[in-house]
């Protein structure tokens, strides 16, 4: 009788498991596992990229980060940061600490929406607010603005908090089923190249590990010649495996976002980046 | 400043390094935005003088990136000496700046 | 030249063996059935851009009233649909065997 | 199952079996020509195609990726042609994890393709 009651509770168990989303368990199973495969690495330097992984790439980079290339970004970010909307107003009065060192806190889930909200999106709303049409979410004065705020955070530890409610643990798990589920045409996830193969390269590029890589969000990208904001990324990576890409602003990059960036909890800020 | 130079100049056992980023667009004139071509906009002469002597002048084109990064060095120079730059582009923008070395 | 006139006559002969209304029916009937494919693996959230070109290759070789053409791209996007509708059905499940586990 | 996921699944089997019917003249065929191999060649080092190079060392490629085994020696690593087209043609099937992906059923590369690019493959010696 015992025996069978045991087997009962060694099988409800992991029904259990897979039932109740539990972020804390699933960022401690996420950041042992780069552990794992990095045991030399130190948790923040995952931050750095695919430059933990390739010394010539590090090298370069070092080298640019002499004069990083999001410089112009971050200048004119703060010049749009600081101007006065139509109505007296600024996106200061739309952030706590009036919106110095706070990057660190998105993506926060709104209770009221039922919705993720990422640093860009927010930033858009403030606009909105104030009677100012939203910006595009990818590249340009947004992008900017967010590589500014991102910049005073820049060292600030990762804290995205998950609350402990049906909608938030709902986007949540829907974000990470969005980092692990295959899909496009060439039938690969998040996972099969940002966690399975960090530091393997593609081609001539070091394939970044997922750990830490929202925290050197905007970027300055070479090939882009200029800002993107993660949700650019997040298109990009779908174009390259052939899958139609979302709407800047949907619920999928949202979550996914929100799910991504909660990994990394507790390493740096150390954006604005710049990538080749 | 429409279009800035961001500078740093630094000398170590003699040997002076100089790094600099330019803002200009460098369109190539052949992409395309909107079915349209943007037109060629490049930095054609960039001037590198130390107190005023020319150390180095490139002669860049439409191969070269958006906002560059530049960085060369050269013997002799001093701490406190000047670093000027200079770039004239095919529509015949100008922009110049001076830096001290570090 | 002397390619554009082949290919008028190949377009030509195309018209000549596959105008007959019937043909155009039934290829509008195959462009609907990829458009209601590609509208379930859109709301299934795995759409391949793949199906999108050859969706939209269907739909202008049926403007063109090029009722073969038509339907082999209908045809295909409308398998490749299916694919990604059964990749997405797979991946509910499956999605759990990527997860690292302590 | 929803009524929905047996239709795809039935209208799938039926693709299953035009592309088995497309493999059923692979045995019969003839041996690789140069242009056989040419073709798989451009098919292998071009990111539209295959990008087989994207991941696999294969001679004769710049900048390889390193995420998949180095196809120089194919001949060591699968010595049956029919395995190669299978592992091209749904490396899936066999290995769920396995991030290659499946070319032939995805409709990635055609069949005529695939053994296009094998020729290229198998003709290092």
């Amino acid at each position: 009788m015992r025996r069978w009651l045991l087997l009962l509770l060694a099988l409800a168990a992991p029904v259990a498991a897979a039932a109740a989303p539990n972020p804390a368990a699933d960022r401690a199973a996420f950041q042992g596992w780069f552990r794992h495969l990095f045991p030399q690495l130190p948790l923040a330097k995952y931050v750095d990229g695919p430059y933990n992984f390739s010394a010539s790439e590090r090298a370069q980079w070092q080298q640019i980060m002499e004069l990083p290339p999001y410089g112009f970004a971050v200048d004119h970010g703060k010049a749009l940061f600081d101007a006065r909307f139509p109505d007296g107003a600024g996106y200061a009065s739309c952030f706590p600490h009036g919106g110095i060192g706070i990057a660190q806190d998105y993506p926060q889930f709104d209770p009221k929406t039922g919705r993720v909200v990422t640093l860009p999106i927010a930033i858009n709303r403030c606009r909105v607010a104030h009677g100012l049409p939203k910006l595009k979410l990818t590249t340009g004065d947004l992008a900017d603005i967010d590589a500014y705020m991102v910049r005073t955070s820049r060292g600030h530890k990762i804290d995205v908090v998950v609350p402990d409610t049906k909608p938030a643990l709902a986007a949540y798990e829907a974000g990470k089923e969005y980092f692990y589920s295959r899909r496009g045409q060439l039938n690969f996830s998040c996972a099969s190249c940002h966690l399975q193969y960090p530091g393997h390269r593609v081609r001539g590029d070091t394939l970044a590990p997922a750990l830490g890589i929202t925290a050197s969000f905007p970027i300055y990208r070479s090939k882009w010649g200029n800002m993107g904001t993660l949700v650019r990324r997040f298109i990009g990576c779908n174009k390259n495996i052939r899958s139609a890409p979302d709407k800047p602003d949907s619920l999928a990059y949202r979550d996914l976002e929100y799910f991504l960036t909660a990994m990394s909890n507790g390493l740096p800020i150390a954006g604005p980046g710049a990538r080749p | 400043m429409a279009n800035p130079i961001l500078v740093r100049a630094q000398t170590a056992h003699g040997v002076t390094t100089v790094a600099c980023l330019v803002k200009h667009p460098m369109d190539s004139g052949f992409v395309k935005k909107a079915g349209k071509l943007i037109p060629p906009h490049y930095i054609e002469v960039i001037e590198f003088t130390h107190n005023g002597k020319t150390v180095l002048t490139g002669f860049w084109g439409p191969a070269v990136s958006r906002n560059p990064f530049f960085s060369f060095a050269f013997k002799g120079g001093k701490k406190g000496d000047t670093v000027g730059i200079a770039w004239v582009d095919n529509k015949g923008e100008r922009a110049a700046v001076s830096a001290k070395i570090a | 030249m002397r390619g554009a006139a082949v290919v008028l006559l190949a377009l030509g002969i195309g018209f000549a063996h596959a105008a007959p209304a019937p043909d155009l029916a039934a290829a509008k009937v195959a462009v609907a059935a990829a458009d209601a494919a590609a509208g379930r693996a859109r709301a299934a959230g795995d759409q391949w851009m793949p199906t999108l070109a050859a969706l939209k290759a269907a739909h202008v070789a049926l403007a063109r009233g090029d009722a073969a053409a038509a339907v082999t791209a209908a045809t295909h996007a409308r398998h490749l649909a299916l694919l990604s509708l059964r990749q997405a059905a797979e991946q509910k499940r499956l999605w759990r065997n990527e997860v690292p586990r302590q | 199952m929803t009524g929905k996921g047996g239709c795809v699944k039935h209208e799938l089997r039926i693709l299953a079996l035009a592309a088995l019917c497309s493999l059923v003249p692979l045995a019969a065929r003839a041996a690789p020509t140069a242009a056989d191999i040419a073709a798989g060649r451009k098919i292998a080092f071009t990111k539209t195609l295959g990008n087989c190079i994207a991941c696999h060392v294969i001679p004769g490629g710049a900048q390889p990726g390193n995420i998949g085994p180095n196809l120089t020696h194919i001949r060591v690593l699968v010595p049956h042609r029919k395995d190669a087209y299978a592992i091209i043609f749904d490396e899936p099937a066999r290995k769920p994890q396995t991030p290659m992906p499946p070319f032939g059923r995805n409709h990635i590369l055609t069949p005529a393709q695939i053994r296009q690019v094998i020729a290229f493959l198998y003709s290092h010696k």
